[in-house]
């Protein structure tokens, strides 16, 4: 197949970028690749808002320093200047197609608090922001006759030849043969790795694929050790419990039935920001102060006080997600909580142009580093991203399109690429278990790149994922069928977060200070004199290889980071 | 101990195959699924993604009812649990069926806004009160997971019909205090596979895990379909 | 996908349901009339002599007609429902509308000539 | 699926069955009308002989059974019928379900007191 733009990713930043290439130019014939249907992509999860600068009040500067200050002074601040700038007329521009943003009385659009804001200026529709997002960029995309969806289309591999981009190979899940799609540019919009972890408010399919294929064809990944937990994931699944429960006024209850966040953050106890709720929640749990449950220790999230009638009106859908997803009332009973793994801040290393180190390659959303959010993103700050900088990789990707030669998949890309997946992996025997690797893989994670990291850990952590990438050479996909093979793609899958996995672990280690999410027990405190830099990853087949990047800071020097 | 009965297809033939899985309180089907396929039969093929009921991937029948497996626990179940792929749509494998038509459906009625000023480059606020946008807002929950579709008598015997999503998306178009395509979307909503194929059935409402009411939709978007269509011929 | 905009369906969807409306004051008349008082108006002189009086010709003739409508477009809609009722759109349209003007026109010619 | 898609009443709600009933009965009516013309036909003979001795079959008890078959189809269509209607002109949508029950019931009150009355005057 041939195609001036592949984008492969349909949640909101491939499909932003699809529309924004579409209306660069009616010629181009853009391919929307993606292995779920467009609105089962992971970005309909997104509930609390997006953030933009629209009213009297708020500033460019005042978002912008928002988020650098939120970043640990990680981020690069001209991508984040350029960001805020770009955000409000995206949100415009959803509205005007049709998404049902919540409004004020006087029919403008509304817009919430959010932690890290200095500004109401999270803009959402209900809380199911990111829901509404993507059915309306999907809904949007619909109108364009040059963007052709290939829904269930499994990505493998990328080809790179003569240091450009020529295309993807990709697993048509309904015949469960092999397709190539040749273009002249190729945007990767895949999201983010959360997966990695097994307490997650990430969907299903976050396993990190675009990360992962890009590396290992070469492209480097930035500040993969940063991952963001939130407070308050439900107890067994790991759904996002939204900060609005706190908001509101509840408590957090330790086994003793104390409040204690006394202890931790005297002054804005439950609403303290989420690093530093997350870390005292994971205090109490270490220090045996937790309660047991079924599933392993957890915090009690206590709303009964605020009665059935506020319950009702203001957190409807947190009721209903807790009866629904642990049985649990929260007007008769506490919701059993525990942090949770919630966002990638690092990915595919890109300048402000989405551009990437190979020619024609270009990347956006969550799984790029563009770096506005450093070392901890904040809440709302990524819908944004996506729709902002899918939109410039869209453009810039048709740009590229209009004046670049087709790419060209060689026969020998294709014999290699069908011969690895569907001989070495789909046809071999082993006698190891996908499934097993990954629920190891999850342990460590989930133990040792926890939200508290020390040397001793993570350095076992590193060991464990090198034996698990040595057994998952070993292994066996039962399913040998063509069509809907899920078990041929998960195993794919785990393959790549086996990779991605070393990245963060040795990342981390390496990472000898504790910034925003990173926090180091060893390290506890930020060291600007030798970590203010990005961590940058190759791939090697021994392992990633390291190098830094040094942060560009354009108007603010970095200072403590206090609340 | 909850017994699973699974429809199974593997393309070719079709059969029920047992699991026993430990099932604790807090667990859902989407989960003891995922546990058949890790431990016992890794070859069992489903869709699922966000697990919080708003993607839309998982609808199955479960004990004989059409549901979000994600959003459904086992132990309110009983000892058994029934599991099968969705009625009304083609099977590909085990509990994954054919939906390539049903978004095929929904992009035939052009849920889109419609709006003769629409400027790209230079987007104007639109205002629309808190009033307005509730007169369309239960329509916009639609999460596309075929349920309705499933149990609609009219899409068992109609492959081409719309069925009750597309049409709400439709009408949630069409309700919209921004839009200025209803006369084009009722001439679609008025082809013969359109409004006139339902039959106020409601199973569609009965069912829909997001209490979209799209029966509500179907029946409001008939009225104004016939009243434009009968209005624009007594004007011929 | 098709969808051409159909004039029969929205004008045959109203008058189905008007059909129905009206039938419900006009069938509970009829049957109240024939089964509920007693058997004598099944009588032939009586059902004869009921309906040389205009009033009860017009009636007869109107339910006639709203009843032989309503039972052939809901046959139609019926058909219309199935895939191979659909691939043959006009012919079911034409067969059943065909019917009901039969159905109507000896229905009539019944009444007129007892 | 087919037409066996019209009767699929497992683990679904009562308005299935009203959906189901609704078409069986409009058929069953369809039937009757043809029949009830082709034999009014008799009245054609205008001695009246024909059609005196088809009304004594149809009005005995043997008959009784099929009448009251009958008029539960022409009962139950033309009451579900109405809510039918009204739910189309956008009357009681929110009231979907307690109309479903009062109007099952109205039916089935109505039917069984216009039996019991075709029940007496079909006499012994
Ligand atoms: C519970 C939750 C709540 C959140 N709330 C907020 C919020 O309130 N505000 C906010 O700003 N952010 C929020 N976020 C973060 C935000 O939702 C995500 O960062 C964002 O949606 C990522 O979008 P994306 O377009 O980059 O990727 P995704 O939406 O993850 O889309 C990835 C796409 O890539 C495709 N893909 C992946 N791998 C392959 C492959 N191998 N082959 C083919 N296709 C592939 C997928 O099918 C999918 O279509 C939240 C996140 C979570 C988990
Ligand atoms: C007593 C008053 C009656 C009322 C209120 C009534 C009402 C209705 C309604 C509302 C429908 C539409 C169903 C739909 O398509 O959604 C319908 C269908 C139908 N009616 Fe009637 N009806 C009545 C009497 C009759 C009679 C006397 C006959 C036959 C002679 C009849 C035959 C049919 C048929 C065949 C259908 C199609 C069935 C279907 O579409 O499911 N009806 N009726
Ligand atoms: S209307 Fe309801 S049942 Fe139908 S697809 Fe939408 S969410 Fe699912
Ligand atoms: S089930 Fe089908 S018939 Fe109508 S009311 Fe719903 S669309
Ligand atoms: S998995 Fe998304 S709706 Fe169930």
């Amino acid at each position: 197949m041939q195609h001036d733009i592949v984008i492969v990713g349909a949640g909101i930043a491939g499909m932003r970028a699809a529309i924004a290439a579409a209306e660069k130019s009616k010629r181009l014939s853009i391919a929307l690749i993606a292995k779920t249907y467009p609105i089962r992509c992971h970005s309909v999860c997104a509930e609390g808002g997006t953030a933009a600068v629209l009213r009297e009040g708020d500033s460019f500067d005042l978002h912008a320093w928002d988020t650098v200050k939120g970043s640990d002074f990680l981020a690069d601040q001209d991508a984040v200047e350029f960001f805020v700038r770009e955000c409000p007329v995206e949100i415009i521009r959803l509205e005007n197609w049709g998404c049902p943003w919540s409004r004020n009385e006087d029919g403008t659009i509304a817009q919430r608090p959010f932690g890290g804001h200095s500004f109401n200026r999270a803009t959402y529709a209900k809380d199911r922001t990111g829901f509404h997002e993507v059915h309306t960029l999907y809904e949007r995309m619909l109108m364009y006759d040059n963007i052709e969806i290939f829904p269930e289309y499994f990505i493998t591999n990328l080809a790179i030849e003569n240091g450009a981009v020529q295309g993807v190979s990709a697993i048509h899940l309904k015949t469960g043969y092999m397709e190539f799609f040749q273009a002249k540019a190729v945007i990767f919009a895949t999201g983010g790795a959360g997966r990695l972890y097994g307490f997650t408010t990430y969907s299903h399919q976050v396993t990190g694929d675009g990360l992962a294929i890009a590396y290992r064809n070469g492209i480097p990944l930035k500040d993969m050790e940063f991952f963001q937990f939130h407070p308050t994931g439900l107890i067994p699944s790991g759904i996002l419990m939204t900060e609005g429960c706190r908001g509101e006024g509840g408590y957090l209850l330790n086994k003793n039935g104390e409040r204690f966040m006394k202890r931790y953050a005297p002054e804005k106890m439950e609403v303290a920001p989420r690093d530093v709720v997350s870390r005292a929640m994971w205090t109490e749990i270490i220090e045996g102060r937790g309660f047991e449950g079924e599933y392993g220790p957890y915090i009690a999230l206590d709303l009964r006080h605020l009665g059935e009638e506020k319950i009702e009106e203001r957190l409807p859908l947190i009721r209903d997600a807790a009866i629904k997803f642990a049985g649990v009332d929260p007007v008769e009973e506490p919701i059993p909580v525990k942090p949770v793994a919630h966002y990638t801040m690092g990915g595919i290393d890109t300048n402000v142009r989405c551009e990437t180190a190979v020619k024609g390659f270009f990347a956006a959303g969550e799984c790029a580093c563009v770096s506005i959010h450093g070392a901890n993103r904040l809440g709302s700050n990524s819908t944004a991203e996506c729709l902002v900088f899918g939109r410039v990789a869209g453009e810039v990707a048709a740009e590229y399109a209009l004046n670049a030669k087709q790419g060209k998949i060689s026969a020998e890309f294709r014999q290699k690429e069908e011969k690895r997946i569907f001989d070495d992996l789909l046809g071999k025997s082993g006698d190891e278990s996908p499934y097993q690797i990954k629920r190891e893989l999850n342990e460590t994670m989930d133990s040792n790149m926890w939200i508290f990291r020390e040397e001793k850990g993570l350095k076992e952590a590193v060991k464990k994922i090198q034996e698990l990438k040595e057994r998952y050479r070993n292994v066996e996909i039962n399913d040998k069928s063509r069509g809907f093979n899920t078990d041929l793609t998960s195993a794919i899958e785990i393959g790549y977060m086996l990779d991605l996995a070393e990245v963060v672990a040795i990342g981390a280690l390496k990472r000898q200070e504790s910034r925003g999410a990173h926090y180091r027990l060893d390290y506890p405190k930020r060291d600007d004199e030798n970590w203010l830099k990005h961590t940058i990853a190759y791939y090697t087949p021994e392992g990633p290889k390291f190098d830094y990047k040094p942060v560009t800071i354009t108007k603010w020097e970095p200072v403590e980071r206090k609340y | 101990m909850v017994r699973f009965k699974i429809r199974r297809y593997d393309g070719k033939k079709s059969y029920w195959q047992s699991f026993e899985v430990p099932a604790r309180r807090g667990m859902t089907v989407l989960e003891a699924l995922y546990y058949i396929k890790e431990n016992y039969d890794s070859s069992l093929a489903f869709r699922a993604s966000c697990r919080m009921g708003i993607c839309g991937s998982c609808a199955m029948k479960i004990n004989d009812k059409p549901r979000l497996a994600c959003e459904t626990q086992v132990l309110t179940l009983g000892n058994t649990v029934k599991v099968e792929p969705l009625d009304n749509f083609k099977v590909i494998k085990d509990l994954i069926t054919e939906f390539d038509g049903f978004f095929e459906k929904h992009k035939a009625v052009k849920p889109y806004l419609i709006r003769k000023d629409d400027n790209y480059a230079e987007p104007k606020e639109l205002l629309q009160s808190p009033e307005e946008l509730n007169e369309y807002y239960v329509f916009t929950l639609c999460i596309k997971c075929g349920a309705c579709y499933s149990v609609c008598p009219a899409a068992a015997t109609l492959d081409e019909c719309l069925g009750p999503a597309a049409m709400t998306a439709a009408y949630r178009f069409c309700a919209d205090s921004r839009d200025e395509g209803q006369k084009e979307r009722y001439e679609i909503a008025s082809s013969s596979n359109g409004v006139w194929r339902c039959h106020l059935a409601m199973e569609c409402s009965e069912v829909c895990p997001k209490n979209v009411e799209p029966a509500k939709a179907v029946q409001l978007l008939r009225r104004k379909t016939a009243f434009s269509i009968l209005k624009s011929l007594l004007r011929w | 996908m098709e969808s051409t905009k159909s004039v029969m369906e929205p004008v045959a969807w109203i008058f189905q349901m008007l059909t129905g409306l009206v039938m419900i004051l006009l069938v509970t008349l009829h049957f109240y009339v024939t089964h509920m008082t007693s058997h004598e108006a099944l009588k032939y002189a009586e059902v004869a002599s009921r309906v040389a009086q205009p009033e009860f010709k017009a009636l007869y003739a109107a339910l006639l007609l709203v009843v032989s409508f309503h039972a052939f477009n809901g046959l139609r809609a019926i058909l219309l429902d199935t895939t191979a009722g659909m691939r043959k759109k006009g012919a079911v349209s034409a067969l059943t509308m065909l019917a009901f003007l039969l159905a109507f026109i000896y229905g009539l010619y019944l009444l007129f000539s007892i | 699926m087919g037409v066996s898609g019209w009767f699929r009443f497992k683990g679904r709600s009562l308005f299935s069955w009203a959906f189901t009933f609704q078409r069986l009965t409009g058929v069953v009516l369809l039937i009757y009308l043809l029949a009830h013309l082709t034999y009014l036909s008799t009245l054609l003979d205008k001695t009246g002989a024909t059609y005196e001795s088809m009304i004594a079959i149809t009005v005995s008890r043997q008959f009784l059974v099929f009448d009251i078959l009958l008029v539960l189809c022409g009962v139950f269509h033309g009451v579900n019928g109405f809510r039918i209607i009204l739910h189309e002109f956008g009357i009681a949508y929110e009231y979907r379900k307690p109309l479903l029950a009062i109007f099952t019931v109205i039916a089935v009150v109505v039917w069984l007191y216009a039996s019991y009355i075709m029940y007496s005057l079909t006499g012994g």
